[in-house]
């Protein structure tokens, strides 16, 4: 599957909630087995078969605005 | 040939000021802050927009916006709201609230505030507990919640009954819209966002009061992780604070 | 030209002619001809009058509109400034300009609605919490009222200070003539690079009292008591009458002042010497002026309608350097020119000590 | 002045606040008891807190003056209190009264709960005018103040009255400029000017008659 879209998470910003992981409709969200700065497991993108659409909702859940959500989109022909 | 753009479809609103916020994990005092910023840089009032912060956990949200702030005196919001806004009627005045703040020891100013009509827009957080005293009782805590000052849980005989701050204020006359929301799932938050645009449309045509009210989690003081605690707002909140626009007099003031 | 105004009436237009175009306020006698006066007046001039429903409210809605830069005040009576404290203290931390005005009637409690000068320490020494002053005027005369009216607008925006002009119940009821300074432009007000405008042309701009970190605090305090410094080495006032080989001085302000002026006459008919020292600034204290004149006398008497509060700055600026002696009525009874005699002539004769 | 020529017995005093109603009252009454025996001062004034004619209680029962007050200790309280005794006064046929009613139309409004004992009585209401107090400089600003207080107080307003003064200032001129005022007043509305008042120790003489007051309400120095 091509990719269309994906997301950025701030790590040091994030403190792990999950709220992401919740909202998201793919499953590509999850926690790292790592832990940032501030000692939380952070919330990462795992999207090996590009299921990410940029629905958003990760980014409208998320209570620290460590999210970016970026969509692939066709470069529309020019006239 | 195909050529594919990488396009930004969601980041940090700019009236946000970047500082990391200082709420707990799972906390939806952030999601509400950046739902009034994205309206504010939406509605492009952001040069003349004046925050009054409450005393409470979020009593640093004057640091969290790109926007003049301050603080007011606990539960005085309304009332710090309404001398800048009669000090400068042409600018945007909104308060953020919670529901110690609003629900109990400023009663009298936000009912006044609601009841004078004052061309002023609040952002109430119900979480029906004190979260930055500890876990005490709130006046919106329900029957039965255990919180520290109400160890056996809450009864109606010892400490009466949560106040529906929505309901009430919708009686009053000067009140021209007063919505109940939540931001518990990703459709929920976009309503949510609606709800506060139009508070603060309301206010830009001068049509009266208007406040939103977030039924929010406190994952912290509720003893319950962040997922847990939004089922719980759910299931418990929603039965005594149920959802919806109780007042909406925009069209006849319109 | 002149006109017969009341007392609370007078302080009122005085404000208005100082810039003031923003007025909250909660009625409460003996001074609710000021909430009244300004309730018709301030339309006529583009103002805004707003009956708070609350002292609580009233200082806070202040709060607000002093965020904007504006002019602003409040005058109530004692139980209403009591009320006020909190927001007075959130003012001061987060040096916000504006002027109370404290029309004092006989307390504790809910006392009466009598003149009483006993809110002296409320004013000076705080009665919200925290480090902080409050620059207090202290007017005798409607006239000197509607003076001071203009220099505690100015005194409050120049220290970014809360000033109150201290009254009582007498000097808000009385009427007497008076002759009113020019009206100022309150778009002539200098701007301030600090207010809550809307941070459309500046960088959003934070106005609060708070900080969470002592180091941080502490400095904010630093910062409140340089300012202070300044107040006390620039700003005190006060009047000397008669003070010149007096027999005996006594020290006393406001209304109690005005009455003393008599006394003064009624002492020189009997050959007493009575001079009055009238601090005018009862915050910052002319401590300094009154050790000075302590030198030249055995007694400085110090004259209230209240139980010895002015007096124990009284005794801080006489310094042990002379007896002080004190003579006060209070509950919202007023010596009169002739008890204050009486009391002079005790203290002369050794019947009244300090 | 000789009040009887007004041929009525109850005296009535309206008019702005702090336009000089109580010492104008004051004044009446001790007139009044030069040439009639049974005098009452009834104190409605429900507005101000301090400087009312109950003050003078004590002084003006030794002129023979009853004074009808709210009774006691009640007399320096914060309320609006109207005794019985006072409507009594009001309509006793007994008695000359002067009534001294409280300032501005929030003064005047009280009349109204007594209007069946004024009404049943022959009275005159004599509107107090100081040209030199505020709100009340022109004869806009006091026609105005004239309709609304009549209509707080239901009362129609048989005289007015010119007390343009500044206290112990005031002169000659202070006052005739007053009286300039006040006749146009009196000419737009049609209410005869009953006296210009004039403070004991000025000399004056002008277009109305001249009432030579006393000060009796006086402050403490």
């Amino acid at each position: 599957m091509t990719k269309k879209a994906y997301i950025e998470i701030d790590s040091e910003r994030c403190k792990g909630c999950g709220l992401c992981i919740n909202a998201c409709p793919q499953h590509v969200i999850r926690f790292s087995e790592k832990f940032n700065n501030k000692g939380y497991h952070y919330a990462e993108l795992h999207d090996p078969e590009n299921k990410c659409i940029g629905c958003a909702f990760c980014y409208n859940m998320c209570p620290d605005v460590c999210i970016v959500v970026h969509r692939l989109v066709k470069e529309e022909s020019k006239v | 040939m195909d050529s594919t753009i990488d396009k930004i479809i969601a980041k940090m609103p700019k009236s946000l000021s970047g500082k990391e916020f200082t709420y707990c994990p799972g906390c939806h005092h952030g999601i509400v802050h950046r739902l009034i910023a994205e309206v504010i840089d939406e509605l492009g009032i952001a040069g003349k927009t004046l925050m009054v912060a409450p005393v409470g956990c979020s009593v640093f949200a004057y640091e969290f916006f790109d926007l003049d702030g301050t603080v007011a005196p606990h539960g005085r919001a309304p009332a710090v709201a309404t001398g800048m806004k009669r000090a400068m009627p042409d600018r945007i005045v909104f308060t953020y609230q919670g529901d110690g703040d609003l629900a109990s020891i400023g009663t009298a100013e936000i009912v006044h505030a609601a009841n004078r009509g004052e061309n002023i827009t609040t952002i109430f957080i119900n979480n029906a507990v004190y979260g930055m005293t500890g876990g005490q009782m709130a006046p919106t805590t329900l029957l039965g919640q255990k919180t520290t000052t109400t160890p056996y849980g809450r009864s109606a005989k010892a400490n009466g009954y949560p106040i529906r701050m929505s309901e009430m204020l919708a009686t009053l006359e000067g009140s021209a819209y007063v919505e109940r929301v939540m931001v518990t799932t990703p459709q929920n938050v976009i309503k949510a966002k609606r709800a506060i645009k139009k508070a603060f449309e309301v206010q830009i045509k001068n049509l009266g009061f208007s406040m939103v009210e977030v039924l929010s989690t406190c994952p912290t003081n509720w003893g319950l992780t962040p997922i847990e605690a939004m089922k719980w707002l759910e299931e418990k909140m929603t039965k005594q604070y149920p959802l919806g626009i109780y007042v909406d007099r925009t069209k006849e003031a319109e | 030209m002149k006109m017969l105004f009341k007392g609370s009436e007078a302080i009122a237009e005085a404000a208005i002619r100082a810039g003031c175009r923003l007025y909250f306020g909660y009625p409460i006698t003996p001074q609710s001809e000021l909430t009244e006066y300004m309730s018709r007046r301030l339309p006529e001039v583009d103002g805004t009058f707003l009956q708070a429903e609350s002292e609580v409210a009233t200082v806070n809605m202040m709060y607000g509109a002093s965020c904007t830069g504006k002019r602003v005040m409040t005058s109530t009576s004692s139980p209403g400034f009591s009320l006020m404290m909190e927001g007075v203290s959130y003012m001061a931390g987060a040096e916000l300009p504006a002027v109370f005005v404290n029309v004092v009637r006989g307390g504790p409690g809910l006392g009466d609605i009598q003149p009483a000068q006993s809110d002296y320490f409320q004013a000076t020494k705080g009665g919200g919490h925290g480090d902080y002053r409050m620059i207090v005027l202290a007017p005798h005369t409607i006239q000197e009222s509607v003076d001071l009216m203009n220099l505690a607008f100015d005194l409050a925006d120049k220290y970014r200070m809360l000033v109150t002009i201290l009254a009582d119940g007498m000097l808000g009821q009385m009427m007497e003539p008076v002759e009113f300074p020019e009206m100022r432009d309150p778009n002539g007000v200098p701007k301030k690079d600090w207010a809550l405008t809307g941070a459309s042309d500046h960088e959003p701009r934070k106005v609060t009292s708070f900080n969470i970190d002592p180091y941080g605090l502490e400095e904010m305090n630093l910062r409140y008591q340089a300012t202070y410094k300044k107040v006390v080495e620039n700003e005190i006032r006060y009047e000397e009458v008669n003070t010149k080989d007096a027999d005996i001085i006594i020290a006393a302000y406001g209304t109690m002042a005005r009455i003393v002026k008599t006394t003064i006459h009624l002492a020189e008919k009997e050959g007493i010497k009575v001079g009055l020292f009238r601090p005018i600034t009862l915050w910052p204290f002319p401590y300094k002026q009154i050790n000075k004149l302590a030198d030249t006398v055995e007694n400085v008497l110090t004259v209230e309608m209240s139980y010895g509060q002015m007096l124990e700055d009284v005794k801080l600026g006489v310094n042990g350097k002379a007896k002080t002696p004190f003579y006060g009525r209070s509950g919202g009874v007023v010596p009169t020119p002739t008890e204050v005699l009486e009391a002079v002539k005790k203290v002369m004769v050794g019947d009244l000590n300090g | 002045m000789n009040f009887l020529n007004f041929k009525t017995r109850l005296f009535v005093y309206i008019g702005m606040f702090g336009s000089g109603k109580t010492e104008l009252a004051i004044n009446t009454a001790i007139d009044l008891r030069k040439q009639v025996s049974r005098v009452a001062l009834v104190d409605i004034d429900v507005i101000s807190p301090y400087f009312r004619s109950r003050d003078e209680r004590k002084f003006l029962k030794t002129k023979g003056i009853e004074v009808i007050a709210p009774p006691g200790v009640l007399s320096h309280a914060d309320l609006p209190i109207i005794t019985a005794q006072m409507s009594g006064y009001i309509s006793n046929p007994d008695y000359f009264t002067v009534a001294d009613v409280g300032g501005n139309e929030d003064g005047a409004t009280v009349l109204g709960s007594i209007k069946p004992f004024l009404d049943s009585t022959s009275k005159s209401v004599f509107f107090v005018i100081n040209t030199l107090r505020p709100f009340s400089t022109t004869l806009e600003e006091i026609v105005k103040n004239i309709q609304k207080i009549s209509k707080s107080g239901k009362i129609k307003i048989n005289y007015l009255v010119c007390n343009t003064n500044i206290g112990s200032e005031t002169n000659g001129d202070n006052i005739r400029k007053g009286e300039e005022i006040v006749r146009k007043v009196s000419e737009y509305l049609e209410i005869p000017v009953a006296f210009t008042v004039v403070k004991d120790g000025i000399e004056y003489s002008g277009k109305f008659p001249v009432f030579k007051l006393k000060r009796y309400l006086s402050n403490l120095w």
